[in-house]
């Protein structure tokens, strides 16, 4: 009894240290395994050496799909915080209209991108959406062409997943805004402080936390990009819009070249590991010390 | 011109009522102490003077600029707050300093202040913790020190020692009486500390659930309490209120007072007052004095009293307490520690009537 | 009783149609379908989800698979051998030689095919063309002076989409027209003499050509777009399989009326065969229903009904076309003449030709090709280590 | 004034983020034969309301013409457990992890958090073997348990960030109290989590619903969920896309997920926490 | 057998060390209360014996078993916060019920003994609203009231009236010393309210720095400090430590204090002590006593003064402190209220010598 009252935490722990220690780093090891095999439509177990990445590394596309994760995750990620943000901040000034402005900004995050996709397709297609809607209103100079521009298009994709995605992050951070105990802001109002500061001192420090939380959703969305890409340019104009994420699925999925596959699975794992291990790092160990 | 001026104030959290129309007004200069039990409305108050409540009624004028709906931080204040609230991400040092950083204070004068404070609150080793790292004790320091680096027109103080120990409360108030007088500064400050009441207000304003009981000087609230509220409140132990009955003769008062066991105990005011028969009187333990040694006495104490049994005998380092029963209540005696005063024993004592309160005890109010 | 559970993508339209023809006459057989139909990625999503079926130890009883996949995956978990009801109702006769080999595995029969597309087929506006006076183009330069004259009259040339198949099916009409044997050394044998030839070189140039008849918005643009651009007079020609015909006909034009329809310049024909393949499955009823669904597969009945919605031509040469229109009936003359010659060819671009893994490697090239600015050579050497990389 | 300008901008963000829905909505009221003509940013010149009627109802996915309607029970079968059980799992996880720290917690939680990131699609193989060995292939509680372990990350993370701002001295009394572990947690944490719990009812509730590759490789014939009937109307290979029907039926599967967000809004309510604790 | 037993506790918080080499016991119904400068380390103590925090070494025993890793639930004790740590989605009743409720405690007997707790706290009014609907000190008595509520082997309060006005202390404090006494409880009390101290105690623990400094009844405490720290620590004002020289003759000790601009002044102890030539006097401001009338003056008085010249006069009600100059350093004198005193004149003041501690001014420690 004693022992199980000590133990209560390590116990309830337990059933998800075993489902991740099997589901992610078990699954992890199995790709790692399969990357070094000649492993084409289904997995082959026997080993083959590096073969693999030597291909990954000599194709221009996955050249590509590394530059565009970069790009792309940089940009969404940074973006996404400054609007989530910013208009968490803004609703947070006892906004009359509140709920419903919430629900327009997070709703794009309910809606599957087999279809939106499809929308916004149809908004930046120069021909179709905003370029021609501006022309129309007489501003026949007026050019908004990225998605047609193979150096471009990777801002659509940009632009879309800041669309659906820094909703959510708003949700998080206005829950996060809500938490911070409200003595320490009238403290910081009577201090003479402005309300910008009061914000960007004390509230957004308390709330390192979230900014964790935040910052691994985005991650897990801007590397899991997959489906936004299928629907807005499946990877085109050419290939300039590819993602590790849809470079793995092509290999996978379309030309049954499973080892290939997987060897740029780890790379990919690789280089969040070099990304985030570090982040971590810093957010959890000064925690550890209080 | 009045640095704040309070004009029938109210304020309610939904259906409750908190104050009911306060008028307070506070010239340059001045050391206004907020008394009154917990949940008088006194923290209410203050946060209403800071802008951090909405008013539900009234006018608040700071520096004759009426501040209703006015930021906090256009208010020009500085305040300390009950529950300290610290910034929990910053160390100690920029909790001082964070306030004078964004005013553009250049950062000379703000480790100079930073230093003085420091210096001041006995905070110096401790500038580069966080707030999570501190004491009780220490963490209401670092509040007052984010306010002392201040220069605001009015400062707002929530009880900002209850949390140190004597000693170092006695040097802090020493901070607060320089602060004070150095500065010129205006102050309102809550304390439920009478001896901080008492040495430092230049005006104390004593609160009842909300209500304004009484304004004045510390010397008229504790010897001219305005009614039986304020006798009871102020001081420690507290006034003795007995019930008595009172009749003018001769042009002196007589006063009777109901003893255990005995006859009344008779004392002569030497004074005619138009008092109504049934009164109670109030008297301090230090102004009931032990009538042995009649030398002892001021001169016209002889005669204001008798002898009593004593209940209880409590001694406290330098004084003792004794505690009797006169007219039905519970009365307490405060002796020197080397009295010899015995529980169960009688005891003589004699009432000093240039310092006793009359009060109705219909309404508690005042009656001399 | 027999029963299927039938994985597929055609999920829509006539498609979706012609597979209920299917289920309906199966289920008149006494049997017991089960629909399991994923849409997507021209198949990928089925083919994820196949995989995971395959791997849970839960196969479908008959999947819609094509071209060397079915070698492929008869490589890995084995094919249900289905030789009996081919033998039976002799397949062998009834198809042509080459189609039939895509449905052998090591000898024994294990896919049956529903239909032949033709992939090389030009899909022209007639009411543009008869204005501007253009006549069909038996070769690419004609095509290019015929495109000239169009884009001078301020019309665009080429209707194209941006899905890299399309860009695929573009290049490979073109390596086609430089002869079938070119065709076969360069996309089926992947000879890298031929990848990096001057013959290839001039391919691309000539895609490198057309990539100017396109008008700029082609980006994102599906194919069905393209050839509703055509059907609207806003281009004149499209580069499209025969289920372009489909969009025609169900817009309510006229084949030779309101659009016309040419064999791409040079002389062959590429093929792309839908099938269905059977995987090994435990139990006799669902044993029986593999059975059943490929004897119905090839039935002459399902066989008409479905390419008559499809667009398609029959797999069967010994259906009867009557009901079918002028471009169907090109394409099966063509077919079986294709056949005698060594021309009747399986269309790279839609998997019928390669491995997935060579076939992708190619349309990288090409597709970076066609959105880039790179030149012929480069494409070429790139082409040749693509290839290479991909045979590892 | 300032206000003035606070209110132009949260307006002017609506308008953007409207954009697409817009789009949709006007798409899904038009006739074919206005989208093929008019202009796709335009009003609808005449309303029809068939398309809607169609994706919920009759259009066809596969060989079946039903519309989204059979699969929607499918969806919610799915969700709600796996959006239930995560959300619980990751509470405790998050209040371990923020309160109840032992040796070792925080290296544990950086793995748990680093499994946010592997990739769905290199999960999906040796998962489906998973399955089959488990005998789940193809069945809604296979799916439920897929969603359940793939979304304990990121729970976690949530109510564990959320928990670690809680002061220590609520455990702290609770735990002088008597409370135990379970104890604490239900009658204190749970308490305060309504704003967190909504984030992640929300989070996990669009993720489950709108997830289509687990969808798609794990569910059987009887089990597959709305985004695979959705992508089946939608992906057609040949024939007139209906866009109308499409933008229909997407606004239709999202419906649900919709609907979470307008009742789970309700629970961002300010100030839970404050004046509860000194410092 | 002792409640509590604490060996050689020590705690450090990372590299900071909070608590050096603690040995405290406590039998049953002792009434223990620890006083400190703010940061020595009281509530960490607390918090130790709690098991809120590991020790990082020594041992606890609690009933005699060795709890060192035991829960805290399992220990059997009930705890005020310093920082109230109220639950702040409960209502006050579930507050105070809460610990009852997870016990199993029927449902009458929780209301019962809710509404006794809320009578003696004065909170009836409050028990359905949210703590952050309450005031500081309404806060702090739901806090007391969840200990109360209990009936567990050792209470823990960590300054549990320090928010609260002096009636309102008073009468908890009465109600804490009716809990010690009724209930024969164990209670450790951290408190920097001096007469709290003193009148809950039965054992005062003196702790400065995380050390203990001295161990001893309410009286010994005051009247023998231990050293020159607990001397100044307990006691407002603070005892008046006085350098000064020493030198045994005739069998007494004369001690030779320097006064500003005038003699030393000279005094007589009349029992010969054994004292260095170098000593520090310490003594407390009432045992200071005017000369004036020697009636005033105990016998041995006597002699043990002279006159001085006073600074500053401050009243405050009861006393008026008076504070002149001696040894250099300012000594504060307590005189009664209506004492004729004032600043700028001379003052003729003894020294009550059976009450003077002598200190060494090398080590601060005791010499009598
Ligand atoms: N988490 C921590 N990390 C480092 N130092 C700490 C931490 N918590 C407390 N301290 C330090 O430990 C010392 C003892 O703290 P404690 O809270 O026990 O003081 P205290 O005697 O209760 O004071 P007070 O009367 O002001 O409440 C203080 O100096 C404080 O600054
Ligand atoms: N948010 C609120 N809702 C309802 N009542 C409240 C709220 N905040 C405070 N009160 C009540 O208002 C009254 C005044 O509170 P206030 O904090 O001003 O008291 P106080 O005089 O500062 O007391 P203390 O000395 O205990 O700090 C109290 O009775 C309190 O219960
Ligand atoms: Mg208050
Ligand atoms: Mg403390």
């Amino acid at each position: 009894m004693e022992w199980l009252e000590r133990n209560m935490p390590k116990l309830v722990l337990a059933p998800s240290f075993v489902a991740i220690l099997i589901f992610v780093y078990g699954f992890i090891g199995w790709t790692a395994w399969v990357s070094l095999t000649r492993s084409r439509l289904m997995p082959r177990y026997e080993i083959d050496g590096f073969g693999q990445y030597a291909r990954l590394f000599a194709s221009p596309r996955w050249d590509v799909a590394m530059n565009n994760l970069f790009i792309f995750g940089g940009l969404f990620i940074a973006i996404s915080m400054l609007i989530g943000l910013m208009l968490a901040i803004f609703l947070d000034q006892k906004i009359r209209a509140e709920g419903v402005l919430r629900t327009i900004y997070l709703y794009p995050m309910a809606l599957s991108l087999i279809v939106t996709g499809t929308a916004w397709k149809w908004i930046l297609n120069p021909g179709l959406g905003i370029q021609e809607m501006v022309r129309g209103w007489g501003f026949q100079n007026f050019s908004f062409d990225w998605l047609i521009r193979p150096e471009m298009a990777i801002y659509t994709i940009v632009i879309a997943a800041v669309w659906q995605a820094s909703g959510f992050v708003m949700a998080l951070f206005l829950a996060g805004l809500r938490s911070v105990d409200t003595e320490i802001i009238r403290a910081a109002q009577v201090d003479g402080i402005p309300t910008r500061r009061i914000y960007t001192a004390i509230i957004i420090p308390t709330m390192a936390p979230i900014f964790l939380s935040a910052f691994i959703v985005l991650a897990h969305l801007a590397i899991k990009a997959f489906d936004l890409v299928i629907a807005l340019t499946n990877g085109g104009p050419g290939y300039a819009t590819d993602l590790p994420a849809t470079y793995m699925y092509a290999m996978a999925f379309s030309r049954g070249d499973l080892g290939q596959a997987a060897a740029s699975a780890m790379i990919m794992m690789m280089v969040i590991f070099a990304i985030v291990v570090p982040y971590l790092y810093s957010e959890l160990r000064p925690r550890r010390e209080n | 011109m009045p640095v704040l001026e309070i004009d029938h104030l109210h304020k309610s959290y939904g259906d409750t009522r908190v104050l009911h129309d306060i008028n307070v007004s506070i010239d340059e200069g001045d050391f206004l102490v907020l008394v009154g039990p917990s949940g008088c409305g006194k923290s209410t108050l203050l946060n209403c003077i800071a802008g951090l409540e909405p008013i539900s009624g009234g006018t608040i004028r700071i520096g004759g600029r009426d501040v209703t709906g006015v930021s906090p931080k256009d208010r020009d204040i500085a305040m300390v707050f009950q529950s300290y609230a610290l910034y929990p991400t910053m160390s100690v040092a920029r909790n001082i300093t964070f306030g004078m950083q964004v005013r553009g204070v250049d950062k000379e004068t703000q480790a100079r202040k930073l230093a003085e404070v420091a210096g001041q609150l006995q905070i110096e080793p401790l500038l580069n913790r966080k707030p999570a790292q501190l004491s009780g004790g220490q963490r209401q320091r670092v509040a007052m020190g984010r306010a002392l680096v201040r220069d605001p027109r009015l400062f707002l103080f929530d009880e900002p020692l209850s949390n140190l120990d004597a000693k170092l409360r006695v040097s802090m108030r020493t901070e607060i009486k320089k602060l004070h007088q150095d500065l010129n500064a205006s102050i309102v400050y809550v304390t439920h500390d009478q001896i901080e009441a008492m040495t430092l207000a230049t005006r104390i304003v004593v609160m009842k659930a909300g209500t304004i009981q009484q304004v004045g000087t510390p010397s008229q609230i504790y010897n001219r309490p305005a009614n039986m509220f304020v006798a009871d409140f102020m001081g420690s132990p507290a006034m003795n209120l007995i019930p008595a009955r009172a009749r003018t003769e001769d042009g002196t008062t007589r006063i009777e007072i109901d003893r255990d066991g005995s006859d009344p105990l008779v004392i002569t005011d030497p004074i005619a007052r138009d008092l109504p028969s049934q009164i109670i009187l109030g008297v301090r333990p230090e102004d009931i004095h032990e009538a042995t040694g009649q030398a002892h006495l001021p001169q016209d104490l002889h005669g204001a009293g008798g002898e009593v049994m004593i209940d209880v005998v409590e001694p406290a380092g330098a004084d003792t307490y004794a505690v009797t029963h006169l007219g039905g209540t519970p009365v307490t005696v405060r002796l020197r520690a080397e009295s010899a005063v015995a529980a169960k024993r009688s005891f003589p004592l004699a009432f000093d009537l240039s310092k006793v309160s009359y009060f109705s005890p219909q309404d508690g109010s005042r009656l001399n | 009783e027999p029963t299927a559970e039938v994985l597929h993508w055609w999920t829509s339209g006539g498609e979706a149609k012609s597979v209920a023809v299917l289920q309906d006459q199966f289920k008149a057989e006494g049997g017991t379908w089960t629909d399991m139909p994923v849409a997507g990625g021209a198949g990928d999503a089925a083919m994820t989800a196949l995989r995971a079926r395959v791997l849970s130890g839960n196969a479908p009883t008959a999947v819609q698979l094509k071209g060397p996949a079915i070698q492929e995956w008869y490589e890995e978990t084995g094919l249900a051998d289905i030789s009996d009801v081919a033998e039976e109702n002799d397949w062998a006769a009834a198809l042509p030689d080459q189609i039939a080999q895509h449905m052998k595995c090591e000898g024994q029969w294990c896919a049956a095919p529903v239909n032949v597309h033709r992939v090389n087929w030009i899909w022209g506006n007639k009411q543009i063309l008869d204005d501007n006076g253009i006549e069909m183009p038996t070769t690419w330069d004609e095509f290019n002076a015929a495109a000239e004259k169009l884009q001078q009259a301020g019309i665009t040339p080429l209707a194209h989409g941006g899905q890299n198949w399309q860009d695929a099916t573009v290049f490979e009409t073109i390596v086609l027209a430089q002869g079938p044997d070119f065709y076969r050394k360069a996309l089926i044998d992947l000879d890298p003499e031929a990848l990096t030839s001057d013959t290839m070189k001039a391919v691309f140039d000539e895609l490198r050509t057309l990539r100017g008849y396109v008008d700029d918005n082609f980006s994102g643009r599906d194919w069905n777009l393209a050839t509703a651009m055509v059907m609207n007079g806003e281009a004149a020609f499209q580069i499209m399989g025969d289920w372009a015909k489909g969009e025609f006909l169900a817009a309510g034009k006229q084949p030779g009326v309101d659009f016309v329809c040419w064999p791409t310049p040079g002389q062959g024909f590429l093929y792309n065969v839908d099938s269905f393949a059977f995987f090994n499955v435990d139990g006799e009823d669902r044993q029986q229903g593999q059975k059943l669904l490929a004897k119905l597969i090839m039935g002459p009945e399902f066989q008409k009904t479905f390419n008559l919605n499809k667009g398609s031509i029959p797999a069967r040469t010994d259906v009867a076309l009557d009901e079918f229109d002028e471009c169907a009936k090109q394409s099966s003359k063509d077919m079986t003449e294709d056949a005698q010659d060594g021309s009747l060819l399986p269309s790279y671009a839609h998997g019928m030709a390669l491995r997935g893994a060579q076939a992708g490697a190619v349309t990288d090239v090409v597709t970076n090709f066609f959105n880039s600015d790179m030149s012929s050579e480069d494409a070429v050497q790139q082409l040749a280590d693509a290839v290479a990389a991909s045979q590892m | 004034m300032l206000r003035w300008s606070l209110y132009a901008i949260l307006i002017l963000f609506a308008l953007f983020y409207l954009m697409p829905l817009f789009v949709m909505v006007t798409t899904s009221l038009k006739s074919l034969e206005e989208i093929r003509t008019g202009s796709l940013l335009a009003l609808p010149r005449a309303l029809t309301f068939q398309p809607w009627i169609e994706a919920w109802s009759s259009t066809c996915a596969g060989t079946q013409c039903q519309g989204l309607r059979p699969f929607f029970w499918n969806s919610v079968l799915m969700a709600v457990p796996a959006v239930v059980i995560s959300t619980a799992i990751g509470a405790l996880n998050g209040y371990v992890f923020a309160q109840w720290r032992f040796p070792g917690a925080n290296l544990f939680f950086a793995a748990i958090l680093f499994g946010c990131f592997i990739p769905f699609q290199v999960v999906l193989m040796p998962m489906a073997r998973m399955l089959g060995l488990l005998g789940l292939a193809g069945t809604i509680p296979g799916l439920i348990l897929v969603h359940v372990i793939y979304g304990i990350g990121f729970t976690t993370l949530f109510f564990r960030n959320y928990y670690v701002t809680i002061p220590q001295e609520l455990v702290r009394a609770a735990k002088v109290d008597g409370a135990g572990f379970f104890r604490i947690f239900v009658a204190i944490f749970l308490p305060l989590s309504l704003p967190i719990v909504t984030v992640s009812v929300i989070w996990q509730f669009t993720q489950i619903w709108n997830d289509f590759l687990f969808g798609v490789s794990f569910s059987g014939p009887g089990s597959q969920p709305v985004t695979v009937a959705l992508n089946n109307i939608v992906n057609s290979t040949t024939g007139v896309k209906a866009y109308n029907v499409d933008m229909a039926a997407a606004i239709i599967a999202a419906l649900p997920t919709l609907l979470v967000y307008v009742v789970a809004g309700k629970y961002f309510i300010r100030g839970l926490t404050a004046g509860s604790v000194k410092g």
